[in-house]
Order: C-alpha cells, then structure tokens, then sequence
C-alpha cells in the first residue's frame, strides 16, 4: 500500500472493488463498511462473509458485487472458513505451490448474530488459535436479515420483534454483550472499535489490523436504518451520535495497550442517540436517565483507564 | 429478459465467475428523491464519496464528485453529511 | 493354523499393547495377524480385554474371540469371582492358560477348576525389579512366546525395539528374557 | 515399492494422508476417530508431512475449515465419527454443493442416545444423502488405499466431489493388522496436483457460495445429482490405475461365492468380512450362500448392483443403523427401491444388527441366511424388518 498513513479522507485509495448494483437497503451502513475495507486492503485480500444481510444482498446469482475473490459458506462459522484459508495460504506458500510473492489478507466481514451469539465459538476458537486474519463485526445490533430480532449485541431497552414493548417488557431487559472485549479477552495483537462516521480512523484501524501478524478484531457500529427505524439519510449521523454521547468510545487496544483514538471533550446526552431511532421510542424520560446512568458509568471506567478524562462530562445545549 | 441459464450452464460448485457483475442488476428504479451537486459550493471534501453506499459517487478529473444515476438508491446520506450544503434531494419526476 | 489368544488385564498394564505388540511380531514373520481391544468406558484399574489372532492366511473373522486358544491373565486379582468366570470363559479343552502369579500351577488351577496346560510366571516382581514399576504386559509377552510357539523369540524384541526408546528397550528386553526363562509350564491333569 | 507395518486402521488412514502430501488438516478428536488425527498431528509435529494443522475446537469448525482451505486450493484432509459428523451435518451438504474435493475418513460410531462409543453405521447413514461419494471399507489395508484412492477421485475436474471413507470403529479403527504403506513417491505420481477451475485467489476474483433464488437453486443442485451419476466409472478408472501402479484394486463392490448362491448376505463395512467366514462355514455343509458387499454406497451404481442382486432368491440384507420410524434399514430399503418396478425380484428381508457395538458373530450371519431360507421355503416374508438379537423382540416366527 503507497500511503503509510490515513490523515484525511483524500488519502483514501480511489480504486473500488465492492461493485454498485448490490441489494442492500437504501442507506445501509454494511455497504459502506464493505466498501472501504475492500478499498482499504486493495485486491489482495480474500473475504468470507456468513449468512446474512451483505451475504445475501451481494451474492444473488447471477451476479455478484466482489471484486476479490470472496466466499459465504454458512452462518456461525465465518472465523472457521477464514482460519482454513488462512492455513490453506501458510501451507500453499511454503511449499511453493501457490500465492509466491505476496502478502494475502484474509477477512471475516460478520455482522453481529454470525458473531456475539451462533458464530461466537468458532471465533474464540480461531481467535486462541492465533491465526493471521482480521474480523470484522458489523453491529447493527439486531438480526436484520431475518427481520429485527433481538441479538447478544442488542442494547438495553431496544425494541425488536423479539423483545417488543408491551405490558411486561420495555424492549430487551438485558444489556449488551462486550464483543470487544471478549475479543481481547483472547490476548490478541490487535483489538479496535470503529465507526463509519469516523471514516479515516476506521480505516486506519483496518489497515493497521491487518498489517499486524496474528489474529486481530474490528468491532464496528452499522446503523440500520430499517431495523432502527430512523431515516435512510441518517446513517452518519446517528453513527455520529453514537460516538458523540460516548455509547460508542472509539479505542484501540494494540498489543495490550489501550487508547481511545477519538477523544470527545464534551459528550452529548444519550436521549439525542435515543430519540433519532424508533426503536427507542417508547423510552420514559427515567428510561433515558437510566441509560444516561449507565453510559455515565462506561465513561467513567475508560477515563479511570487511560488516567484522564479522555470522553468528557456531558454537555447539555 | 435474458433467458436462464441450464443447469449445465451454470458456473461449477455455486460460484460466480463474474466479479462485480451486480452492476447489471441497475438500481435507480429505487429512489423516490434524487441527489443533485451544487458544483459551486462543493468542496471536494469527498465524504459522499466515501459515504455512499451504492458507490453511486463517482469523482471527475478535477476532483468534484458527480452521482452515477444508474445506482443511486436516493438514501440522501450525501446530502444530509455535505459539510457545504452543495447537495440537496429532490423529488424524482414521474 | 489359526491361533486365537485372549488377553484379560486391568487399565493401565498394557493388555492392548501386548496384544499389538505380538500382532506386530507374526506379521514381521510374514503371518496374518489381528490385535484389538474390547474397550468399555473403563479407565485405569478397570478389567479389559484384548485379543490376538495369527493365522498363515489372512484374517475375515472380525468379532470378539470367544473360544480362546490361549488365555492370558496379567492380574492375579482377575481369578477371583466373576472376573474368574471371564477369563475361563470358553478357554478350549486343549488350549493353554499363562497367569501372572506367585502361585504354583497347581494352586492356580484348583482355584479356578481348571484341567490342562498351565503357564505361570510371576511377571509382578520381574517388572518392578527390571523395569521399576508393575506394568507386566512384555513380561507376559516372554511367557507367551515360551508357552505358545507362534512366533519367534527375536521377533519380539525386535518389534519392541521399534516400539520403545531410550532405556526402556533394554529394560523391557531383560523382563522378556526373564519372563521366558522364568516361565514355568505345567500341566494339570486333575 | 510397499513395506508392510502392523498398524491399526485409524493409523492406516494417517499414513495414507500423509503420504498424499495434504496441505491443511483440521481436525477434532472424538473416539474412536482421535489416534488418527493424534498420528497426523505427530506427523506435522516431526516434520514429516509439510502441512498446516488446524486444532480447531469443534466438528463443525473442522470442516468449516476444511472447506475454506479447500476453497482456496489446498488439499485438505478431516476426520471425525458420530456426534462430530451429526455436528457437522449443516456444512456436510455445502461441501458437496461447493464441489470441494475434500477427503474424510469416518470410524463409524453410533449417535447417543443412550451415549456409546462403540461401533455401527448410524452416524455416517444419517448423512447418506448429503452429496458426498461414500466408501465403505472392510480392512485396514482397504481403508489405506481408499483414502489414497479418494483423493484421486475427488480432484478429478470431471467430478470434484467430497469423499468420506468409512470404517467401522474400534472393529476396524483399534485392530492392528498388516498394512502394506504405499511409497510416497509413488503415491503422489498416483495423486498429481491438479488446477480447479474454482478456487479463491486474488488473481482471478470469483465468487464462491451463492445465494440463489427458486430460479436457479434447482439448477445448481442438478450439477451435483449429475456430477454423481459420473462416480461409478470414474472409480473403475481410478481404480484401475491403482492396479497398475500398486497391484491392488477394489471395485466398487466385492462379490463372494454370488455365482449359484441363493441367498446372498449383503453387508456393508466389517461384518461383511466377517460373513466370508460364515459363508464357508455355510458352504462346507453345502448351503448355496454367498456374500455382495458394496464398496461405493453413495452414488449407488444400481445397474451393477441389480445384476448381481437379482441373481439370488432371497436377501438378507444387513444395516448396521436403525431408521426409526422408517420401513427398514437404509440399505435395505435403497435395495428395495432398486426393484420397486419389478415383477420379479428376490425376497428381500432386513436384519437390523450390531447396533451400539453389539458384536455380529460368524454364528449371528449364519443363523441369518438360515432365516432367509425359511422364508424361501414358505415363498414369502412374514417380518421384513427383524431387529436382531434384541433381548425381548420377536423374530415374526422364524
């Protein structure tokens, strides 16, 4: 890759190998984060993507929007396919059969059921095994593809048409699983959380992921515009918020060394997250300070952390 | 309509030996409102490029971005993250 | 010929590996030879059975020996009660029983009831003193081979060059040699 | 040249895979498959086979690996038995789907419950109808040879299938018997490397693992119904080229003594080795049996089954599985489908037998044909189905 470094989006590589015409929903953010992993890690990359929304909107044959080589097996074993790929590249080149000259990057691009809940095995299995590639988790936080069901990686209080609001139940009664951190859990080289309203941070985390040797985890946020009911235009933006409230602090952890690359001075409050997305309509305002509470206190760990206030107080306008 | 395929036409082992043949699949037909650049306020700031998620932008050899029609899907994420306002939505004309 | 030899012992003193271990010496000799085991869910200390077949031709016959030639019990523990009523279990009229004991011929074949050839060999001490701890199956496999003239006494060691390493081969070779001079053949007659 | 070692089949199996030079192996241990991947994986550790080994943490990672190794063009070899091969049951069908040539070996085993190690063909039978070219194999030696054979036939462009080669546990997997090992130099003259025309590689970006609507699925799926009409010759041919180079060779099926027979053992895997001795047995008191053992089981070659089966009058067909709820046992009713339009046709009776283990002596197989010669004396089957040798269960009078 020419440009060491990602400053600015200008740096970015122009070449595309993740084609239009696909079918994913009007403004879906699994798009975008194809998109630019594929960009980021050039031609010489090969992808596995599980069962899901990208898989099934990308793959319809006759036509498919890779441009690398590429490959869907099943649904809870993206991190399998990709540790035997991996060895199939070590044992080809070493033995001189194939792949001679060049670093191949291998890729699990997953969303957030293939990997927090029936795929979570298969990862912590290829994870401890220490192979060579980079997984990806997209987290839209729900099963899009079967029609918003509630996931591991579902938040506290969301709606999905598993954890619905009723007389009961407020939405999921659980928090969210720390797939991240689970993922560090494994005492890997490379361990990162990204979003797609943070492009060039993102795709620095993806190229540095991959450059290091060993088994290294992307965990990103997808918005979804379908499942969390806002908007098509408003991807970014509530992505954005994400970061903005600290719901979603954007770290790295590089060989067991923690950083938050995105500081944020001054945080927003939860409810302007909350309130853009249908699926937290039904909220109460001690709802809100409840998740404002719990927000409160993931901050302030990370600040304890890092030793400073790195994710700031929250701003009220 | 393009006849299908028999069974011995089809590529081995359910691949695709077509690379990127999703672009003969065209999309315009989803937008209801279609995005349309200002080149006098655009600053080729690029984010609507790197934002689309059709791939829909398209950059000229100066450097503006201009919207391939045939794939935009008319989310309006360029127009809603423009920094300068150069994009605005319009309601397609049937 | 067709010799069909079943092993009785307890997890962990090498039944399995004796009956391999003979397999692998006939089939160095060019015979057909057959070694498994009758596993259960047993572990370490649990009877278990293996088996033997050698033949000059090759080997069908697949399922368990029930009508032993020669039966060879590494345990004594193993002559007592039920485990007894295993072990006799249909031992042909002039087939062979070689024990691991202290006892004399006769005294073993009172226990048991038993009437014919009688192999005894007190494979315990050779194995502790020889090779430092109780697991008694090469020692057995000396007795066997003094016992039943199925396959040569070179082979053996031979098979358990290749099967062993370090000191452990000459140590199991002297418990061979031991065994196979030890070994006391008797026949009781009532 | 061969040199002949006393080993066990599972050790036999190894020796097979590491003399055909595999790239990737990933494996999970379940008895009574583990000394086979505990022997590669000391194979790998000693330097003698140059090959990733991928210690993955469950069946249904073994073969998800597998298949994306073999995706990406290396060759690949997994092993596995019973609840592995249920767990693996989802990727088994996308293996064959993908046309990946991967080689497995299976030391059969029965599926819990009640849980049970021991051996018979419930595992593998529950998947028999996944796509998948399936041996099985009544000998160590076969069992060597048949792996090195599946490669061959799996990687042939004309056919690139997945293969299992079945054996049954601890029965065959524990025994040690001679094993003539194949030189490796020979064996990779025998098994060259071939170019696939789909594999994953940056210079030629394919797509692979579709999705496809009702308007192609069905199509997709015909390739592989018609790739494995194209097995049986392709395994004489294979085969064939074995004899040459090794003076061995198999078929896709061993007959014993069918010629005048009138009642014909058929079984699969160990037990039909057994029968050898039964039929003898049988023979010497001058009882017209004789013995049909299917090599290949799926695809069945039913043309040369047909001909050999129809010779005899009566069956006595063996299954190592139960099909619950079902007619018969899955071999039983694959041959009675194979005369469903037929006027005339052998009586045909099923002895479900061996099951978890229980062992199927030279008596058991001889008091079988016997069975069947009482039905042929009444000219017809009052119990077509007998579950034989279950404490309590009636035989229907025989």
């Amino acid at each position: 890759m020419e440009v060491i470094e990602f400053k600015k989006i200008r740096d970015l590589p122009r070449a595309e190998y993740f084609a239009s015409g696909h079918r994913l929903c009007q403004g879906c953010p699994e798009a975008i984060i194809a998109k630019l992993v594929t960009k980021v890690l050039g031609p010489h990359v090969i992808v596995v993507t599980p069962t899901g929304c990208l898989e099934v909107s990308t793959s319809v044959y006759p036509e498919t929007a890779w441009k690398v080589p590429w490959i869907h097996v099943a649904f809870e074993n993206a991190a399998a396919v990709a540790s035997g790929i991996e060895a199939a590249i070590k044992a080809l080149k070493r033995k001189g059969i194939k792949f001679k000259d060049k670093k191949i990057h291998v890729v699990a691009l997953a969303g957030d059921g293939g990997t927090a809940d029936i795929g979570l095995q298969a990862l912590s299995g290829a994870l401890e095994r220490g192979h060579d590639f980079v997984y990806i988790c997209m987290d839209n936080e729900a099963y899009m593809n079967t029609g918003i069901q509630r996931s591991g990686a579902t938040p506290f209080k969301a709606w999905t048409t598993t954890t619905p609001v009723g007389a009961k139940w407020r939405g999921k009664l659980q928090v969210k699983k720390d797939l991240a951190a689970i993922a560090a859990a494994h005492k890997i080289p490379y361990v990162a959380v990204a979003s797609i309203s943070h492009p060039v941070d993102f795709a620095s985390k993806i190229k540095k992921a991959a450059e290091i040797e060993g088994p290294a985890y992307i965990h990103v946020q997808a918005p979804c515009p379908t499942g969390w009911r806002f908007d098509s235009s408003k991807t970014i933006e509530v992505a954005r918020l994400g970061v903005l409230t600290g719901m979603w602090i954007l770290y790295e952890i590089e060989r067991g060394e923690f950083r938050v690359t995105i500081p944020v001075p001054q945080r927003r409050p939860v409810e302007d997250y909350l309130l853009m997305q249908g699926r937290f309509r039904h909220l109460t305002k001690e709802e809100i300070a409840e998740i404002q509470k719990y927000v409160d206190e993931q901050v302030e760990k990370v600040n304890k952390m890092v030793g400073y206030t790195v994710i700031g107080p929250v701003l009220r306008l | 309509m393009t006849e299908l395929k028999k069974w011995y036409e089809l590529p081995i082992g359910c691949s695709n030996m077509e690379p990127g043949s999703s672009l003969n699949n065209i999309t315009a037909g989803w937008r209801v409102f279609m995005p349309e650049i200002d080149k006098n306020k655009c600053t080729k700031c690029r984010l609507c490029w790197i934002f689309c998620p059709e791939g829909a932008m398209e950059l000229d050899e100066e450097g503006f971005t201009k919207v391939n029609y045939t794939y935009c899907k008319g989310c309006g994420i360029c127009a809603n993250e423009c920094p300068s306002k150069a994009i605005t939505m319009k309601r397609m004309e049937v | 010929m067709l010799i069909e030899i079943r092993w009785h012992g307890r997890g962990g003193q090498g039944a399995v590996t004796a009956a391999e271990l003979l397999a692998s010496a006939a089939i160095m000799e060019g015979k057909w030879a057959q070694a498994f085991p009758s596993f259960g869910a047993e572990r370490r200390g649990a009877p278990v059975q293996a088996y033997t077949r050698i033949d000059d031709k090759p080997i069908y016959d697949r399922s368990f020996i029930y009508e032993p030639d020669v039966v060879v019990v590494l345990d004594q523990s193993l002559l007592e009660g039920d485990e007894a009523r295993n072990v006799m279990s249909g031992l042909k009229p002039n087939g062979k029983l070689i024990v691991n004991t202290n006892q004399e011929p006769r005294e073993v074949a009172k226990k048991l009831g038993y009437k014919g050839e009688i192999v005894v060999v007190d494979a315990t001490s050779i194995a502790i003193e020889l090779i430092g701890r109780p697991i008694v199956n090469t020692a057995m496999l000396g007795a066997v081979v003094k016992a039943v003239k199925i396959v040569e006494l070179t082979s053996i060691l031979k098979v358990l060059e290749k099967r062993f390493s370090g000191s452990m081969v000459d140590r199991n070779v002297k418990a061979i040699m031991r065994a196979f001079e030890k070994a006391v053949v008797g026949v009781v007659e009532s | 040249m061969a040199h002949r070692l006393a080993l066990s089949t599972n050790y036999a199996v190894a020796y097979a895979v590491k003399n055909c030079d595999v790239d990737v192996i990933a494996a999970y241990p379940i008895t009574p498959q583990t000394s086979v991947v505990e022997k590669l994986s000391e194979f790998v550790a000693d330097g003698e086979l140059d090959a990733e080994f991928v210690p993955v943490e469950s069946e249904h990672s073994a073969l998800s690996a597998v298949v994306g190794a073999s995706a990406a063009g290396a060759r690949v070899f997994t092993a596995t038995a019973s609840q592995g091969l249920a767990l693996m049951h989802e990727i088994l069908f996308i293996a064959s789907g993908m046309r990946l040539p991967i080689v497995m070996s299976i030391a059969n085993r029965t599926l819990s419950m009640p849980l049970n190690i021991h051996n018979d063909h419930q595992d593998m039978m529950s998947s028999r109808d996944c796509g998948w070219v399936q041996m099985y194999v009544s000998s160590a030696q076969e069992a060597h040879d048949t792996i090195i054979q599946s490669y061959r036939l799996a990687e042939r462009t004309d056919i690139l299938l997945p293969v299992c080669v079945c054996y049954d546990g601890y029965v065959l997997s524990h025994t040690y018997e001679p094993v003539d090992v194949r030189e490796k130099s020979e064996v990779l003259e025998y098994v060259p490397r071939v170019d696939r025309p789909h594999v994953l590689d940056p210079d030629k970006p394919i797509t692979i693992g579709v999705m496809a609507l009702p308007n192609y699925t069905y199509e997709f799926k015909y390739q592989l119904v018609d790739a494995l009409t194209k097995v049986p010759k392709a395994l004489e041919e294979v085969d064939k080229e074995f004899d040459k180079r090794f003076g061995v060779s198999y078929g896709l099926y061993e007959e014993y003594m069918t010629e005048d027979a009138e009642v014909l053992l058929v079984a699969l895997g160990a037990v039909a080795s057994t029968a050898k001795v039964a039929i003898n047995r049988l023979r010497e008191k001058g009882v017209k049996a004789g013995l049909f053992r299917p090599r290949l089981y799926r695809p069945i070659p039913v043309d040369l089954w047909k001909r050999i089966l129809e010779k005899a009058k009566a069956l006595a067909i063996v299954d190592r599985a139960i099909a619950f709820g079902g007619v018969g046992g899955p071999l039983f009713t694959d041959i009675a489908t194979i005369f469903a339009n037929d006027r005339e046709k052998p009586l045909m009776m099923n002895f479900i037998a061996g099951i978890g283990g229980r062992d199927v002596t030279v008596n058991n197989l001889i008091d079988m044909v016997n069975i069947a010669f009482k039905a042929l004396e009444k000219g017809r089957v009052e119990k077509p189905c007998i579950y034989y040798g279950v404490r309590g269960v009636d035989y229907g009078g025989y």
